[in-house]
């Protein structure tokens, strides 16, 4: 690799999927890998997979994943001379850019001026507004006291969206719709945003009824290039958190994608923005869009962008990093077919989608053509209290987007975890629904279809189902939970917890 | 041979004779033969009349689960030694006027106090696992009789947070 | 699916790898599949993951998958309504294709003419020369005395080529350079054809010597439309098999690609080609190319035309069987990066590439973004003695020819089989070569750079093996080996030669 | 403890203290500790100094199979009975004089007569398998003494198909 400024060696302050998904990138371009760790990681997949890897403290995020110093300690330590956040935890972190660059090693992501103007989503609004980027009408700003919420909320009319200034990825966000709700939602919204961003500030803005989420992909160089790598279509929500993305968007004309992506230019250009970043828009019935939030990392949906056109954004990134300009111009991009992803989640989708830990008895993940697992455990492995209990991505292409929907739900039905709960079903559902397959998709789907969802199960299956139980009961205990191993292997979550109050 | 199995908090026999690569099993009068071979111990293919199933199916200490096309389920062994208390995995002891917390995490927000009446669906105790928020909620109308946990506190599922008594309406 | 002539249900008369691919393209399409097997294939991946399967005989290929008989039966038994004969056995038979039409089924291949005119390869030859399309110069014919075989080759000049007429992957063919060696290998080649394909007619024709095997695969429907889906370069042959296959070729110009696909069109419109096929060229040094032969059957190299493609050609084969035209025109069709496969061989590279059969104790196959797998095996089955050699094809696309490359380097170092022999350290090898990476190849690659090619293990990692070997020893048998499975599992080697004999 | 193998037909012994989730290999003065941890019993991540290297060994019978980064190796554990003999598998006995098929498979070809000599590396019986002709070669000048086979039949690695005389040069 011929980089500009020289990477050797990169640290992934990550865990799951994403920290493997940097490590792969690093391995296919030559370049060694770190991965750090909890104690409840000690036998995570990505530490087992890691070249070498140094533990950083407690299950706890602020003592682990979130701690700078020992992050920055851990990349001395090993001889990094980079660190890629990944997404989550540190990734959005001014600070931690900022100390990274102060302790000599290449932060992999934007400088700390462009995560605070971003991050903080009241200044990066006056930002967009000033570069032309249309935002959301009658969104209105509020100082944290529930009085000025109570008075806002009422000017621009209910219902409202309580949103963390810091935030990202559902946390700290609260739709309101009777003035009553008003408090519960101000402060549940605020715990959240400080446990998970560290900030608690949360602000107010009109809600839209039936937006669709359409985010673009941009992608920016030391020397000034930004180029966009076209749409994702994120609306498939629960919890505010997307669960099924794809691209293209079926409901963006080729005006509305020229449009939006002349915008999403715009806005990384007006905050001098340097490597991988998303824009994300609210797409009304009309056609009109709002800028949301520029998103100032990797997100967890990458992947279907880089399936329909050929670009590793990860390698990207690690370029942009040490110097390097883009590597392609925006009339290089050409996305070609269409791509899905399903996020594989612990978690009871029959039941308020609590999540799920504990041990994964069984894991085994599809393998096709045109598909591609972004995975973060294995057979045998636990899923820690303590993290997003996001397991695995599921993406597929297809020609077009039937082909593309088609072999997703042929990959996740040859999706097998056992022993914890998993949203597998659910998805496989959703993408069943006749308004699915139409396209008439918006960030409401999930609560107007698919409240109190249940999994039906045939009662054909039960009988093969039984003769399955004969059969395990006969015999012997899985490879994963008996003999010597499972005696080596990870401690119980109650182990867990006790050396964590201890 | 008799299997006995739990399903769905109910007992469950299978009546079936297992051969080498084949299984009969016996409901009633009817009887059905299946066709099995499993290269691993834990994905079966079974088949009947020339159509196979692909099923997944692994013993884990006490649990049986299996994975089938049609979804999965789940069989735990009964209890060796004492055939009448199987409680549900995970859920406490199914008495609703003691709260458990539903996974392990820490109490985020305590919102009532001792002896204080709350309505159905009133959330009680905000308990925070996986970075997301879980209300814990009073089932009926009720009195708080006992609250055992405070803010910041790390809960199992064992620990009865909340104790409640009923109020008739 | 709206299939012009009605197909519900296809019977796959193949085993491996590409049964497999074959009942995929049909759970994609939503059509049901039957797959059938030998005595030997009893507990193969092919019969495992089948929705049904028909055991249509002993472990001999002539008793089992070349018994048009008993396929023709064991597709009426289980009403299915067509018949993909995959690569290799049946799959360029014209008497099947002819009988399968003639019992009501449709064949998803070209019709019996093409296959007949395209199989005999002096029939071919002449075809060719008429549309214009360059054959071989040089070229000559005998009549199968080897008297004639002399006068031919000296007339021509040494080396020369003997290959069989119906002939195909490299099965029945010798190359001659010294006059004393041309009746072993007239007399081997024709064994060799007999058994392969039942004919035994071998003929003989210039040796090139240093040429790149370049192949256009070709799609045409009943309509009469027949487009190029850009080439294949599969130069890296041992055995005259091909075993690394790429696209684009590193030595086409966009002229003499240009020029290659012409050719090819003009190819399947002379032969009046239906479905897919594929055009085998010889490139010379000075860019001149010959028409070799025309394979009318699926290649096992197709992927990699799938992937820069992203077009399906084992659907589009099932479209154009069902009477639809082409799916695309000829500018639809615009490759996309490079991809590169590399096949997975039971056989000893260190030992004369002898076969190898028995029980793979551990199968570990690697998964990852821009990584496609075709295997028709899994952890503990048995490699029947029977059958071609092949286990599983590895394929990846990159960027480019460097990033395709590198990408297939981590995935051959993540694949792991053990209990039998495979070629995956000599693929390695092969990649890593300096010439490789330049472009530098051509049919004699391996035979100028890899002569007694054995594997140098550094002896760093036998500290570490010996380890392994310990922990191994330490525990049980592994769940393939031990309890109630293997007992129910495949018969050894020895069982299944005791029940051919029978 | 120490643990013997046969590696490269060659007895091997490694002197090793086993831990639960360490390892320490004596080799004379030296001394090298490894870290390990293994998830389902075959695919084990064995650390030295920070540095993980992941390894497959899987036991099959009396065969041990070790997969490292740079390679492949195969180690027998010693026999138990007898320590002396041990043949190569699938080899036959070591002698050069008889000829065995290298793998299972068809005879397609005798090309030689006994009583006739032949030279070394002349072609004597061609066996067919896995689709592709194996010869099977003279190791060097012999008369050929016996032929145990013929056109057609199918033979296993334990017959002796020609049975040679070494000739003095």
């Amino acid at each position: 690799m011929s980089l500009a400024k020289a990477i050797k060696k990169i640290l992934v302050a990550n865990r799951g999927e994403i920290a493997l998904r940097v490590m792969r990138a690093a391995r296919e371009m030559g370049l060694g890998s770190v991965a750090v760790y909890s104690e409840a990681d000690r036998f995570a997949r990505h530490v087992i997979e890691a070249e070498e890897s140094v533990l950083i403290g407690p299950p706890s995020p602020l003592e682990s994943y979130l701690s700078i110093e020992k992050i920055i300690d851990a990349a001395k330590q090993t001889g990094c001379d980079a660190i890629h956040p990944g997404y989550g935890f540190l990734a959005e972190n001014a600070e931690f850019s900022r100390v990274c660059t102060e302790a000599g090693l290449i932060f992999i992501g934007p400088g700390p001026e462009a995560i605070s103007l971003l991050g903080n989503k009241l200044i990066s609004r006056e930002t967009m507004e000033a570069a032309d980027v249309p935002v959301i009408t009658g969104k209105k700003i509020a100082s944290g006291k529930l009085d000025d919420f109570r008075s806002a909320a009422e000017e621009i009319g209910y219902p409202v969206l309580i949103k963390a200034a810091s935030g990202g990825g559902g946390k700290g966000m609260r739709v309101v719709t009777d003035p009553a709700e008003l408090k519960d939602a101000v402060e549940g919204a605020s715990r959240e945003a400080k446990s998970a961003f560290g900030d608690e500030t949360v602000y107010l803005e009109k809600y839209l009824t039936r937006p669709r989420h359409i985010e673009f992909q941009i992608m920016a160089d030391e020397a000034g290039n930004a180029v966009h790598l076209f749409e994702r279509e994120c609306s498939i929500q629960r919890r505010h958190q997307k669960i099924i993305e794809e691209t293209p968007s079926p409901a963006l004309t080729p005006e509305i994608r020229e449009q939006m992506g002349v915008a999403a230019v715009a806005a990384a250009k007006a905050a001098k923005y340097v490597s991988a970043g998303t824009v994300e828009f609210l797409l009304d019935e009309d056609g009109s869009f709002y800028f949301l939030e520029v998103n100032t990392r990797i997100q967890v949906e990458h992947p279907i962008t880089e399936m329909t056109t050929g670009i590793d954004l990860v390698k990207e990134q690690i370029r942009i990093a040490s110097g390097d300009p883009l590597s392609f111009a925006q009339e290089d991009i050409r996305p070609f077919g269409h791509a899905t992803e399903c996020r594989i989640y612990a978690e009871d989708p029959a039941n308020g989608f609590l999540p799920s830990s504990g041990k994964i008895v069984y894991l085994d993940e599809p393998s096709a053509a045109n598909l591609r697992i972004d995975s973060g455990v294995y057979s045998g492995c636990e899923v820690p209290v303590f993290y997003d209990p996001i397991l695995s991505k599921v993406i597929t292409w297809g020609k077009d987007r039937r082909e593309s929907t088609r072999r997703m739900l042929l990959a996740l039905a040859d999706y097998k975890a056992l022993g914890i709960k998993t949203n597998v079903r659910y998805l496989q559902a959703i993408l069943q629904h006749p308004e699915y397959a139409a396209g008439n998709i918006y960030t409401g789907f999930l609560d107007e279809h698919f409240p109190g969802w249940t999994d039906e199960r045939p009662t054909a299956e039960f009988d093969v189902a039984k003769v399955g139980a004969v059969l395990a009961s006969l015999h012997q205990e899985t490879a994963t939970s008996s003999g010597d191993e499972s005696r080596r292997g990870p401690a119980s979550i109650w182990n867990q917890l006790a050396s964590w109050e201890m | 041979m008799d299997f006995e199995f739990v399903h769905n908090d109910e007992r469950l026999t299978v009546r079936a004779e297992v051969g080498k690569n084949s299984i009969r099993v016996v409901d009633g009068d009817s009887e059905i033969s299946y066709d099995f071979f499993s290269a691993d111990g834990s994905l079966f293919t079974i088949s009947a009349n020339g159509k196979a199933t692909r099923v997944v199916a692994v013993k884990d200490g006490e649990t049986i689960y299996v994975s089938t096309p049609g979804g999965d389920f789940q069989f735990r062994l009964p209890p060796s030694v004492d055939g009448d208390t199987f409680s549900e995995a995970g859920g406490g002891s199914g008495d609703k006027s003691k709260l458990v917390a539903p996974m392990p995490g820490k109490v985020v927000k305590v919102l009532v106090e001792e002896g204080q009446a709350v309505t159905e669906k009133e959330k009680l105790v905000i308990v925070e696992a996986m970075k997301m928020e879980n209300p814990l909620v009073a089932p009926y109308p009720a009195q708080v009789v006992k609250i055992n946990c405070e803010e910041g506190q790390l809960v199992d599922t064992e620990i009865i947070l909340v104790e409640l008594k009923e109020l008739e309406n």
